[in-house]
């Protein structure tokens, strides 16, 4: 695609990948209402996940955690088989065995995913020393993405203190969205906390809206741009909310509702949408054929998901080893 | 009598907190969202003793032993099990070493809380069993109770405890139900085994919730005509020896099931403990029904897959009474002009 | 005929990386001082291939198994044992289980090496044989060698396994020396145990350390007409159980002797295999003499007081045959009339 | 003593306590040599733990590390007692069981110690914590000595996240002496990297001349008056040097010459002696005589420690649990 071309197409397509990312979240809810295992929604959040990764490109590689929905489905993740693996079946990209929690998809780089909240750090430098020692793609970069909570992790410090002093080529991205599950963050830091420890470090620190998808693009063309170019580590934290529960079924009922409604407000989904309308990028039709489209896909990875069978109690004991 | 009150797991839990930090004021509470989900001990006992944490196991648990060495006795809720690898210094090299290697000058009485096993589905990084690190680890000691009144009863007698206690919590069992004493000087010493069922021909031993499954088994082999014997070990440190080695000394045959792996685990001890103190009793190969030597998956039907389950327990007790009944052909050349039997293979396998 | 070299277990270690980075540019080490350590590696392979760290466990494992994952093949030297407790997390809930996890998409070629034992006086933070721990962590295999030759051919076959391996070294074996094969494809397969000296009364089975207390008692044991096999594990996972096995049919008494503490520890593991799988051919109670379930002390008196010595291997075994030769006496009411036997005390106690 | 009094007689007691740790330390390093167990030595680093500890007082205690016996000795440890610890005998302070790695000594509220680099910064909040809810003496604070090492290790971040969050009365006292055992720090961190990790923290840092006793003695009363004060903690950065080798023996090889005889230039008791002398606090005579009361007190020490009995092989299980 052209870059003229780019500049009209984008923004569609983040929102079309964006409402995709909530079809598929909203879906799972109502299989976990109907006894489906619970999940950790990233309702909220869609703007970090399809702004970033749409910043990334195919050499790079994708190191996430437990609410990984978004960078999945950005990166271009069948919700077909994600859903099929959060349904505990053969067809699921890890073959049922790793749940929603920890999914990983080699193919299309998303390489490794920890439910240890700190996990994803800890793992994250590894992929990109390979990387930086010629394994994978030149010039590839490793984009961790982690929570507010994981920054509070020792793990946190020594995954930034091994990227800057060893020059490792990694997007750190604090996807804050003010909870660590039941605790609010400004229970457990201060408010410009994170930033700040970044900056300890002594990296590039870069705070965005991260409700805002063009503005979390652009900081991570400009970030991955930085860190092509210099081989080293560049630090996004983005400021979004989790709209939803921690995990599914949460009531919330620990939520300030005034909070809660203010980042409604600011729903990453809506602001696309209405810059667009704005713009003239799309109309009501235009919006109505993406609803449309979005259920049909989500419509046929539910159906694929309940088609795909459960793996054979036999197989227990495959890929414990290599 | 003593009166009780019917109630989950989880809610004996809360209770025992409660009654605790009612009765000793050096009692707190530490943990990401404990202070949100028992808001009603904040209430009562105030933010001081009831703290939310930051989302760090290592400075959670470093302060909690910190904290019992100058006076305090700290409850920390480190969520789920394998969460502890993030804690494993302050609780094995610091709360388990440093009271020896001060020589007795500093205590640690402190509970840390995990919960574990299958039941959620939520796949190996919640689900581990790993009870068995903290049983090798010195200086420590490791509960994990089967039923709500235990849940009570031990929680209080590990916050009472000077050392540093490690209370498993397994998910399958905190929404199950049972009859809770109301007593607030309830307690179920650490280091006692229950005797849940009598019998005389196998003794069946087991914690957390394939106690229940022993049960089951039980039942099962009691229309059978064989009457098994089922002990829930409840503290896995120290262990009750007695009371397996007086069981097993009775029944000669003994079988241990639990939902951990089983290399190096409890069943592993509870096996050399028989065949090295209850030898001459035995008349029967010693068997052990536990979890895969693999991570926990997610879905459903491997974790079902991965669970000893009532009919596997029944099926190895019938083939050990088999074994026991042809009796002296299995023991060899001990008997003039005997040949070497051949072992029956028992140990589950996946 | 093989050509040998003296060398120490710990040059024989150098040697092992040292010829594994020539035979793959994907092999490297990284640690808090192994470049500064290992000079000549830095000089032969390039500081990208040899990395001393920053201080910090975790995250030093943590890029193993992120490298591991992508292509590499890391070695990391976490210098003692205990400090294994930070790189928990990484070992234990990623190594061993993201490969499970993801459903075959990943394999994580990594070594971890941890020096313990007693023999430096360094206490328990430094000296604590927790290698049971990943023994019973699913995922994971776990080496332990007792002579140069073993360092070299299985810290080869660690770097070359296509798993997760943790490497301990026993303290004080790392300057003794031995005679080490000098081929570079001179490789000891993991999981193979290795038979030290033949014998018919009955089976020591040990590894690192204790194997020399055990071939120290085969002597003292050989003077008074007891003949003792000797059995060096090697590998702790996979086991060799058909080796120990194998040997208990032929023996019929197994003593285990390790300075790792018992509970739960690799003792209970090869009891239980033995009562599990070869009860029909025990005519003994089986025998654990290990460390005792209590921190390292520093003390050099209480160091010597922790380690199973030879003599204590030798009066166990002793009463073992003892015990088997006045036999049928011990079958207890298996035999017409014959009363139960009382239990002789067999675990050494401190 | 008077205020007065003390001024004249701070400066010359620091130097002898600095004396008598350098002589004791000595006196370990010709143990070792004739067989007794290794031992980290402080070498160069007491100006760190006498400035600092003669700033605490009884209500105040000590968490330290493995190079913890200059903080002990300025805290009133009997050396015979501390080198009987180090041979593992019954008269230590820990009967033994500890050796030179992790000395507590309860009495003199030096209450716990760990090797595990990084173990101090975790036990240290807890205690801060039992002292802020009413346990010990009202007012009290808890210094903890870690190492630029430590600083690399998760834990820092955590134990100053949790100190600054829960206002904690901590005085984190990094003695930054270059070396993290045989790895110059400058091959793990950037050079103003520990105070920067901390300010990040948000907590008050200052970095001062770790060698020059009287310097970090006014830092570390204006930082106790502080915390006492405001019932927050602060932070002390000590540079300084770790003259001798990591662990005894140690050749040392890998030491660049010149940074360390650039460091024994700066000896910290050269430097407090030559001041003392310009100032006219002592002569030679006074020099003299307290060089010979040191000699004495070690010489009292060896012999107590060397006539000092094993422990019982029969007490191996004594003081597993309470
Ligand atoms: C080490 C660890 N501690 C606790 C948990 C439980 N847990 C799962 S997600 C979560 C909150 C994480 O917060 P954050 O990092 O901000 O990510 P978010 O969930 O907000 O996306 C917690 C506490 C865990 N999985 N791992
Ligand atoms: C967790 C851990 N890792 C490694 C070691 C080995 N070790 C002991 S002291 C030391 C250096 C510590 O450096 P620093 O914190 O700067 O303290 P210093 O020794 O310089 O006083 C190391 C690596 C240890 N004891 N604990
Ligand atoms: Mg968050
Ligand atoms: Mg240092």
């Amino acid at each position: 695609m052209d870059h003229e071309q780019d500049i009209a197409a984008g923004p569609l397509r983040r929102l079309e990948t964006m409402l995709l990312i909530r079809a598929y979240e909203n879906q799972l809810v109502e299989l976990q209402r109907n006894g489906a295992p619970g999940t950790c929604t990233s309702v909220g959040q869609e703007a970090c996940a399809v702004g970033v990764v749409e910043a990334l490109d195919v050499r790079d590689r994708i190191v996430t955690n437990h609410r990984s929905a978004g960078h999945l489905i950005a990166r271009g993740a069948d919700p077909g088989r994600l859903m099929a693996e959060v349904l505990g079946r053969v067809d699921g990209y890890c073959g049922g065995r790793s749940g929603s929690l920890h999914i990983s998809a080699r193919e299309l780089g998303v390489v490794l995913t920890s439910t240890i909240v700190g996990g994803e750090l800890s793992l994250a430098p590894g992929v990109a020393l390979a990387q930086k020692m010629g394994k994978g793609e030149p010039g590839g970069i490793v984009a961790v993405f982690f929570g507010d909570g994981a920054a509070c992790e020792g793990i946190f410090h020594e995954a930034l203190n091994l990227a800057v002093h060893w020059q490792l080529p990694m997007l750190f991205v604090c996807e804050n969205n003010q909870w660590q599950a039941f605790v609010h963050r400004l229970e457990t830091m201060a408010d410009t906390a994170i930033a700040e420890w970044a900056r300890g470090h002594g990296l590039p620190v870069e705070t965005v809206d991260g409700n805002d998808v063009e503005a979390v693009h652009d900081a991570a063309i400009a970030a991955v741009a930085g860190i092509r170019a210099s081989g080293r580590p560049c630090f996004l934290e983005l400021s979004t909310y989790r709209q939803r529960g921690h995990f599914e079924p949460d009531d919330q009922a620990y939520v300030d509702p005034a909070e809660l409604q203010a980042w409604l407000a600011r729903d990453p989904i809506r602001m696309q949408r209405e810059r667009l309308l704005e713009r003239g990028l799309i109309d009501a039709v235009g919006l109505a054929a993406m609803a449309q489209h979005t259920r049909e896909r989500i419509e046929t990875a539910l159906a694929f998901a309940q088609a795909s069978a459960w793996p054979a109690p036999d197989s227990l004991l495959e890929h414990v080893y290599a | 009598m003593t009166r009780m009150t019917r109630m989950s797991a989880e809610q004996a839990m809360h209770q025992a907190l409660r009654e605790e930090m009612q009765h000793d004021p050096d009692v707190l509470l530490m943990g990401e969202g404990v202070a949100t989900k028992q808001r009603d001990l904040v209430t009562d006992f105030g933010a001081d003793r009831v703290r939310n944490t930051p989302l760090a196991e290592a400075i959670i648990a470093g302060t909690a032993v910190g904290a019992a060495a100058s006076g305090l006795r700290p409850v920390i809720d480190l969520l789920f099990a394998p969460f502890m690898a993030y804690a494993m210094d302050a609780l094995v090299n610091s709360a388990g070493k440093l009271r020896y290697l001060s020589g007795g000058q500093f205590r640690f009485p402190l509970v840390a809380i995990g919960m574990t096993g299958t039941g959620w589905c939520v796949g190996a990084q919640h689900n581990h069993n790993l009870e068995a690190m903290f049983v090798h680890a010195p200086g420590l000691k490791v509960v994990m109770p089967a039923e709500p009144a235990d849940f009570k009863g031990l929680l209080k007698a590990a916050i009472r405890d000077d050392n540093p206690v490690l209370f498993f919590a397994d998910l399958g069992l905190l929404h199950q139900e049972g009859e809770v004493p109301d007593a607030d000087d309830f307690i179920v010493p650490i280091g006692k085994a229950a005797l849940r069922r009598i019998g005389s021909d196998v003794t069946l031993v087991s914690y957390a919730k394939t106690v229940a499954v022993c049960l089951e088994a039980a039942r099962q082999l009691a229309d059978r005509g064989i009457s098994a014997e089922v002990i829930d070990l409840r503290s896995l440190k120290p262990l009750d020896e007695d009371a397996v080695l007086q069981s097993v000394r009775k029944t000669r045959r003994l079988v241990i099931v639990h939902e951990a792996s089983g290399l190096c685990g409890i069943g592993a001890e509870l096996a050399a403990l028989a065949a090295g103190k209850a030898f001459a009793a035995l008349r029967a190969p010693v068997v052990r029904l536990t979890g895969p030597d693999a991570p926990m998956a997610s879905s459903w039907a491997l974790e079902q897959a991965a669970v000893p389950q009532p009919e596997t327990v029944t099926d190895s007790v019938l083939e050990l009474v088999a074994y026991g009944a042809s009796a002296p052909h299995w023991l060899g050349d001990a008997l003039p002009g005997g040949a070497m039997a051949t072992e029956p293979v028992l140990m589950k396998s996946y």
